[in-house]
């Protein structure tokens, strides 16, 4: 569905990304991992359309996306929960929801009441601006927000990131649920554990390289690839 | 008794009158951080453009909407050109763009117009008076100002935060690329928004035509006390605006006509005729400087 | 302020060569070497009102230097520096009228009128920060500039004018040649003064203050309370430069006030560019010197100066300085 | 027993209607680091401000060695020993990691920055300055400018300027957000050395690292305290396990 | 006598008055080819600039035109101040300085310098003329509303000495004011018959258009100096000129060859009635052609050409005038109306005359003898 080859670019005269490949089929859950600075999140940033790759061929559902304006390509069906957040902080919780709703296909589309179910949280602080809410709840926010654009690939950037072990555990068995309504997704985190248990195919980015690909047996078996890339 | 509840009454309706222009300024700042100096000119636009108009149609109501629309034209086009370079730049940079956007302005108006103040009549339906409930004789045509800019001011206040679109405004306000990322043209949504503060700012302009006299400069005029307004009111909230303009409408106005009966019992009536203005003509900024102390970020913030 | 590009850095590794560091030196300070080598022989090469256009253009570059100072030190935008302009040349008015002639006098009394000012000022704006700081060192300026319009003794609205210019120790300052090199030499102690002061510590803290205050606070700094010393700095040269503009058109009216004279102040800092020392001086005789020209030809030469303007901030970023530095070869001042 | 260098008495503050902090009471003693955990939005930052001095508390104390600065500024708690990093890094973009730290030396150095010498003349300072990088591991680091580093080095550069303030008593908002696991060790590393010269007030939800460093853990839950032990007290505390760790440990 | 006459005229000639001084410049070279482009038989070159109604812009140009062009005497003024600022740099220079109009109070008494002569007026001396017709017809309650600077304190004592005392209200406003709304309430409140008014530029155009909105037209009658009451004002005024009533020096309507010539060349080249300033502006022609022609040429002598100024037989178009001690004019006042033209429009309809050769009030405190 969507395959990204030979990404090659970064910001300005700064070159970050020297051949970075993704490829996500449908329902796919895939995973891009990688130490710190290795171009994780520019990567994420080309596939959005955030910046353009220097050389290198994105194409979506069939459809070259490569230049196409950040919109038209969350239009053509790609949500993202990005690094950070980003939650709208003078939009309550409410709004952030009506503003991203887009309509899906089917009885599966994603609603304001499935994503109030998902994360009953956000229900409880409907009224409540945003910028007043505390991090994990912001992350729940960014999800259910990405996912009321009902897209057909969902990228999420550290979506655990600096979450108590609790809510980490909640977004991550989240993560599980929507993964299981057959939603593409490329996910992006440390906690190896984690996406060992999701996650179908594996990624590896090592100084803006795609060094090591594989499915979740291989990477849980490759050792060596933990070692040298991830530091673990 | 009477004189002062007058006195309210203008203060109102001077207040409601400064919100309509200043309304166009506070969204633009709302919503693309931009300081934009050519508000003022705009709203000079709106009245050369009407009475220009009016001599051509021969009616009022046509040369508003005409204005309006016109500035919005003008509006769209200078985003289009020059402002939307400006967004990712400083306060600094804008406010130095915006300044040139003025000058020059300026210049072709006075080319267009051959310098000589224009003239707009007010309308025939509302070139007299109105007797108000207790014996208080009010010029129609105010009114009727007035009450188009309480419209206004619901119209904005309902749109921006009832409705989907005023969400979408919001939130670009905040945060651009995350709108792009849910699926909108943030660039569309800032060219539009900045047409209809140039809209508003005509319209401001096409009304206040037969109040005043339509000059080139009349823009900077009204441009800092809009400013005022806009700070006051807590930069980029429509309604923190609206209530600022109330306050600096009443305060300007009670001033002008309390000052000199407050200073009469300590100076000199010489003295209290010259010193009174000035003093009455500092109290908006000594409102703000207040309201800023105690509320640095105005009165409702964002 | 998001986007001053080029920063003040403390630059460490000086070439330790002496001649490297001489050559070094003399590059990174051509443009500003030339301009006050423009300055310093004008008198000899051009009529006397190209001269005064120049004495004037240098009045006005120092004011809109300390206006520079402040945003590139403490990230200041004020609005509000007419107040300080005009107080200044009041200041010169009123000594003249209670008998004093003595320049050497006056102009430090101007100075400290002005620095007075903006301590009371300042302390009050500095609570705010941003766009509000930008309006309430506006509104401040409006008040000072109604109350001093209305005092009868002044000339109200319409000023008043100035018997003649004062003099230093004795000397006349009528001739413009030497009243050109007065301010010639003003200009330069205010610069040694200003980047001084921008190497010292506190104008580093100053420069960390304009990009991340909180982190200043949180090191330990009394962040307004350096502000507040780099504003009063600012504003008591800005006095200076308003008693010299007194002398210069020996005439003083509200108009020296007026918001329109702050707007053009920031207008010369940022179009000559507001990252280098000596930008405002830059901004200020291109602006005046194009005013001068233009209008030789046509009372519309706004309608040619806008475009000008807006060209300049989008396609200039830097502002003048820098960019005529950079053409005559790298370095920075 | 000693004095501890921090106490909070029955520290209150809300928003509206929302209790952030809720009668809280704590101590850091010297040289101790004490690990503060909880769940999002249960006011852990909201509490280091107000000892920090940006947010002041409705009521309750800040005691400091003894004397209660619960209504002093900022940069005075500062002077008296207090340093903090912050929660989302905080650095000057356009200064070099070295000139970083000398802000943060000179400051320390003497309360009202001159304004006549020259910053880059202060040898002392500068030599201070590079020892914090070099604390941290940065020294190569020193003329890069501090937006042109990594993610991690900027946590770094962040420690190196609070080590640089000497101060007594470190307050760490999250200090390894962000960070990779190779770094966060590096990091570890460089706390594990700090707590010889002061006493840490740590908030972090990366375990490992809570476990590693912490000599004592309190938990906050919906602005309020709700235990407080030693790591394997606090571990195996069961209302702690209810509202923070959870239960079972499959992710 | 000097082969060719430089006059350095100093305008306002961009911004707001931008085009108040367009329409004096005009009046000033339409004189200039009735006299053939020469005063005295001498040709003239005229050096123009512009003061932008800032006295700071007006003291560079005038240095400009002293040190590079070498002008003969200056002349062309506008506003006030602007006279002031331009007075001190050049008088003290033996400069001679003839303005059609912009002299205050102070320039015509204890300020008042050998050096300087003004064609026009006086602003207080209308005012003054105003007052004693208002007291005339027997109004006994009026409203003064005046600008809060020199001149506005001007307008309203001149008023107050013409009328004989104090007016019910007295109302200052400052420059550049807009919204009139508090200020009509005051009028209303104290019930004028005559509202008299002195409010300079488009502070006047809205007052004048806010008045006649509020309803107090029916039973107020405005009072103004012509000048703020005539072609200059009449496209932006509107209807709310109409039976505005003002006092000034000069008519269209005046009955003398001068004028008659004025009037008519000045319609047919811009198809109106000249305004009071272009009239001015004429007369400032008028009187340099024969004072230049009385001092032989010799206008670079200041003597010589001081004294043929002061005692210039020209021939006005407001007929007998001639210069006080002060180097102001004694003058007749007239009383005109603002009223529909025969062909469309609005003109000053002139009603009557006020003061006959009238010496304005401030030629006692004036030491200059002659
Ligand atoms: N806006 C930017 N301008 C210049 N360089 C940047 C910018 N953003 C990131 N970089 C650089 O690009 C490189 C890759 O960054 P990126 O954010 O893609 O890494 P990442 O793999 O997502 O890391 P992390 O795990 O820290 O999120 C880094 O060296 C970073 O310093
Ligand atoms: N200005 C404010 N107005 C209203 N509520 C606020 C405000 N600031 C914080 N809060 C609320 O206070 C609570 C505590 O926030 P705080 O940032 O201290 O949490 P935290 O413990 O640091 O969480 P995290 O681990 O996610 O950083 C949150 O629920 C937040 O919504
Ligand atoms: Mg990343
Ligand atoms: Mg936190």
């Amino acid at each position: 569905m969507l395959s990204a080859c030979k990404l090659q670019g970064g910001y300005g005269a700064v070159q970050v990304l020297f051949g970075a490949d993704v490829q996500v089929d449908e329902g796919q859950v895939v995973a891009l991992v990688g130490r710190n600075g290795m171009g994780k999140t520019t990567t994420i940033r080309m596939l959005t359309g955030e910046l353009v790759p220097r050389d290198g061929e994105i194409s979506f559902a069939g459809q070259s996306i490569v230049g196409v304006p950040e919109f038209r390509i969350a239009r053509l069906g790609i949500g993202l929960v990005p690094e950070g957040r980003q939650v709208f902080p003078n939009l309550t919780v409410e709004e952030h929801l009506t503003v991203a709703a887009r309509a899906g296909e089917g009885g599966r589309a994603w609603t304001v009441e499935r994503v109030l179910d998902l994360f009953p949280r956000l229900g409880e602080r409907q009224k409540q601006f945003a910028k007043t809410l505390s991090g994990g709840e912001q992350q729940m926010l960014a999800i259910g927000r990405a996912l009321l654009t009902n897209p057909r690939l969902l990228i999420l950037d550290e979506a655990t990131e600096g979450l108590a072990p609790l809510v980490r555990r909640e977004i991550w068995m989240c993560l599980e649920a929507v993964a299981k309504t057959g939603l593409s997704v490329i996910v992006v985190d440390k906690n190896i554990k984690a996406l060992c248990r999701i996650a179908h195919r594996f990624f590896v980015l090592s100084k803006g390289k795609t060094v090591w690909t594989g499915n979740a047996s291989e990477f849980a078996e490759a050792a060596d690839v933990h070692r040298q890339y991830l530091g673990v | 008794m009477a004189i002062l509840v007058e006195q309210v009454l203008n203060g109102i309706n001077y207040g409601l009158l400064l919100f309509l222009i200043a309304a166009g300024l506070s969204l633009v700042f709302g919503v693309m951080h931009l300081i934009n100096l050519a508000h003022g000119s705009l709203f000079m636009v709106g009245a050369f453009a009407a009475a220009a108009f009016a001599h051509i149609t021969k009616n009022f109501l046509l040369s508003v909407i005409c204005a309006t629309l016109l500035a919005a034209a003008v509006g769209w086009l200078v985003e289009r050109v020059i402002v939307r370079k400006l967004y990712a730049r400083s306060h600094l940079d804008q406010v130095l763009a915006t300044f040139g956007l003025i000058l020059f302005a300026n210049e072709l108006l006075r080319w267009i117009s051959g310098g000589v103040p224009q003239y707009v009549p007010s309308p025939g339906l509302f070139s007299g008076t109105v007797m108000l409930p207790g014996g208080i004789e009010y010029p129609a045509y105010r009114m009727m100002v007035t009450s188009i800019a309480a419209i206004a001011a619901l119209a904005m206040w309902m749109v921006i935060a009832k409705t989907r679109a005023g969400m979408l405004v919001r939130a670009s306000a905040s945060n651009p690329t995350m709108v792009r990322h849910i699926g909108f043209d943030v660039g569309l949504i800032s060219t539009l928004v900045f047409a209809v503060g140039a809209g508003l700012a005509g319209l401001a302009g096409a009304l206040t035509g037969p109040l005043v006299s339509i000059e080139v400069g009349m823009g900077e005029q009204v441009l800092i006390l809009s400013f005022v307004i806009v700070v006051i009111g807590g930069l980029g909230s429509i309604r923190g605006t609206f209530l600022a303009a109330m306050m600096v409408g009443l305060v300007d106005t009670l001033g002008r006509a309390l000052m000199p009966l407050a200073l009469s019992g300590i100076f000199s009536a010489r003295a209290v005729s010259s010193f009174a203005p000035a003093l009455s003509a500092t109290l908006v900024y000594i409102l703000m400087a207040v309201v800023l102390i105690m509320r640095p970020q105005g009165l409702f913030a964002r | 302020m998001r986007h001053l590009e080029k920063p003040v850095v403390l630059d460490l590794q000086r070439p330790t060569n002496v001649a490297a560091r001489i050559v070094g030196g003399v590059r990174s300070y051509a443009a500003n070497a030339l301009l006050v080598a423009l300055l310093a022989l004008a008198p000899f090469l051009f009529e006397s009102h190209i001269v005064g256009s120049l004495t004037r253009g240098m009045i006005y570059g120092m004011a809109a230097c300390a206006v520079g100072f402040i945003i590139r030190c403490g990230g200041m935008v004020s609005f509000g520096h007419a107040a300080y302009f005009g107080l200044g040349a009041y200041s010169v008015l009123i000594a003249q009228k209670i008998g004093l002639t003595e320049a050497l006098l006056i102009w430090p009394i101007a100075v400290l009128v002005s620095a007075a000012a903006s301590l009371a000022i300042g302390s009050l704006s500095l609570r705010t920060r941003g766009v509000s700081f930008i309006m309430i060192t506006l509104g401040f300026a409006q008040m000072v500039y109604f109350v001093i319009s209305s005092v009868q003794g002044l000339g109200g609205a319409d000023g008043l004018g100035l018997q003649a210019r004062n003099q230093i120790g004795g000397v006349s300052l009528e001739s413009p040649t030497r009243f050109h090199f007065v301010v010639l030499a003003l200009l330069l102690v205010v610069f040694c003064v200003l980047s001084r002061v921008g190497r010292s510590p506190l104008g580093m803290a100053l420069a960390g203050i304009r990009q991340n205050e909180r982190r200043l606070k949180a090191l330990g700094y009394n962040t307004t309370r350096l502000q507040l010393t780099a504003f009063v700095l600012s504003a008591a040269i800005t006095g200076l430069a308003g008693a010299l503009a007194a002398e210069f058109y020996l005439y003083v009216s509200p108009g020296l006030l007026h918001w329109i004279v702050s707007g053009e102040l920031l207008v010369m800092a940022t179009l000559g560019g507001v990252t280098a020392l000596m930008g405002g001086l830059f901004g200020a005789l291109v602006l005046l010197l194009a005013e001068v020209l233009i209008s030789e030809f046509t009372t519309y030469w706004r309608m040619a100066l806008g475009p000008v303007v807006i060209v300049a901030v989008l396609y200039l970023r830097q502002g003048l300085q820098p960019a005529l530095q950079k053409m005559l070869g790298g370095g920075r001042d | 027993m000693t004095e501890p260098v921090l106490q909070l008495r029955a520290l209150t503050k809300s928003y509206g209607g929302l209790i952030v902090t809720d009668n809280v009471d704590l101590n850091v003693l010297p040289n101790e680091v004490h690990a503060l955990i909880g769940p999002n939005g249960a006011g852990k930052s909201t509490l280091i401000a107000q000892i920090f001095g940006e947010i002041t508390p409705d009521k309750g104390a800040v005691l400091w060695c003894g004397e209660e600065i619960t209504r002093i500024p900022v940069h005075q708690r500062v002077r008296k020993g207090l340093a903090r990093s912050f929660q989302v890094t905080s650095v000057l973009p356009e200064f070099t990691a070295l000139d970083n730290v000398r802000l943060a030396t000179l400051a320390s150095a003497s309360s009202n920055p001159s304004a006549f010498e020259v910053a880059a003349a202060n040898l002392t300072a500068t030599e201070r300055a590079q020892t914090c990088l070099e604390r941290v591991g940065l020294a190569t680091r020193s003329n890069a400018r501090a937006e042109a580093l990594s993610y991690g080095e900027r946590r770094h550069l962040e420690l190196a300027m609070a080590l640089a303030l000497e101060p007594r008593l470190m307050l760490l908002d999250e200090p390894m957000a962000g960070v990779g696991s190779d770094e966060s060790h590096s990091l570890t590393a460089v706390l594990r050395d700090l707590r010889q010269s002061c006493a840490i007030l740590l908030v972090e939800h990366d375990m490992d690292v809570v476990f590693a460093l912490a000599d004592r853990v309190s938990v906050l839950v919906a602005g309020r305290i709700v235990a407080s032990g030693s790591p394997a007290e606090v571990h195996e505390d069961h209302e702690v396990k209810r509202a923070y760790f959870g239960e079972e440990d499959v992710w | 006598a000097p082969e060719k006459i430089k006059i350095g005229y100093i305008s306002t000639l961009s911004g707001p008055a931008g085009s108040l001084g367009e329409e004096m410049l005009n009046a000033y070279r339409l004189g200039l080819e009735h006299t053939g482009g020469k005063l005295g038989g001498i040709p003239v070159e005229l050096v123009t600039g512009d003061d932008q109604a800032k006295p700071q812009t007006a003291v560079q140009v005038a240095r400009q035109m002293m040190e590079r062009d070498k002008v003969s005497f200056f002349s062309g003024l506008l506003f006030s101040h602007v006279v002031d600022a331009v007075n001190a740099v050049v008088l003290p220079r033996d400069q001679i300085v003839v303005a059609p109009v912009g002299g205050s109070s102070e320039t015509a008494g204890e300020k008042c310098n050998q050096n300087f002569f003004m064609v026009s007026w006086n602003t207080d001396t209308m005012f003054e003329a105003i007052g004693s017709q208002i007291a005339k017809s027997g109004i006994d309650k009026v409203a003064v509303i005046a600008t809060n600077y020199q001149a506005g304190w001007d307008a309203a004592e001149g008023f107050k000495r013409g009328y004989g005392k104090a007016p019910t209200a007295e109302i200052l406003v400052k420059l550049d004011q807009s919204d009139f709304g508090a200020e009509l309430s005051q009028i209303r409140a104290a019930d004028p018959k005559a509202v008299v008014v002195f409010l300079p530029g488009g502070s006047g155009i809205a007052f004048m258009r806010q008045f006649q909105q509020s309803g107090l037209q029916r039973t107020v009658v405005p009072y103004a100096a012509t000048f703020q009451a005539d072609e200059t004002t009449f496209q932006a005024l509107g209807t709310a000129a109409k039976g505005l009533m003002n006092a000034g020096p000069w008519s269209p309507y005046l009955d003398n060859p001068s004028n008659k010539r004025f009037v008519q060349a000045f319609r047919e080249k811009y198809g109106r009635n000249p305004s009071i300033l272009a009239a001015m502006s004429y007369d400032t022609v008028l009187l340099l052609d024969k004072a230049v022609s009385d001092a032989k040429g010799d206008v670079e002598n200041p003597a010589t050409f001081r004294e043929a100024l002061r005692r210039a037989k020209f021939p006005s178009i407001r007929g007998d005038i001639h210069f006080g001690n002060n180097h102001f004019p004694v003058q007749n006042f007239y009383l005109s109306k603002v009223a529909d033209a025969s062909g469309g429009g609005l003109h000053n309809e002139l009603v009557g005359s006020i003061f006959e050769q009238r010496a304005d009030a401030h030629q006692a405190k004036c030491t200059m003898k002659w």
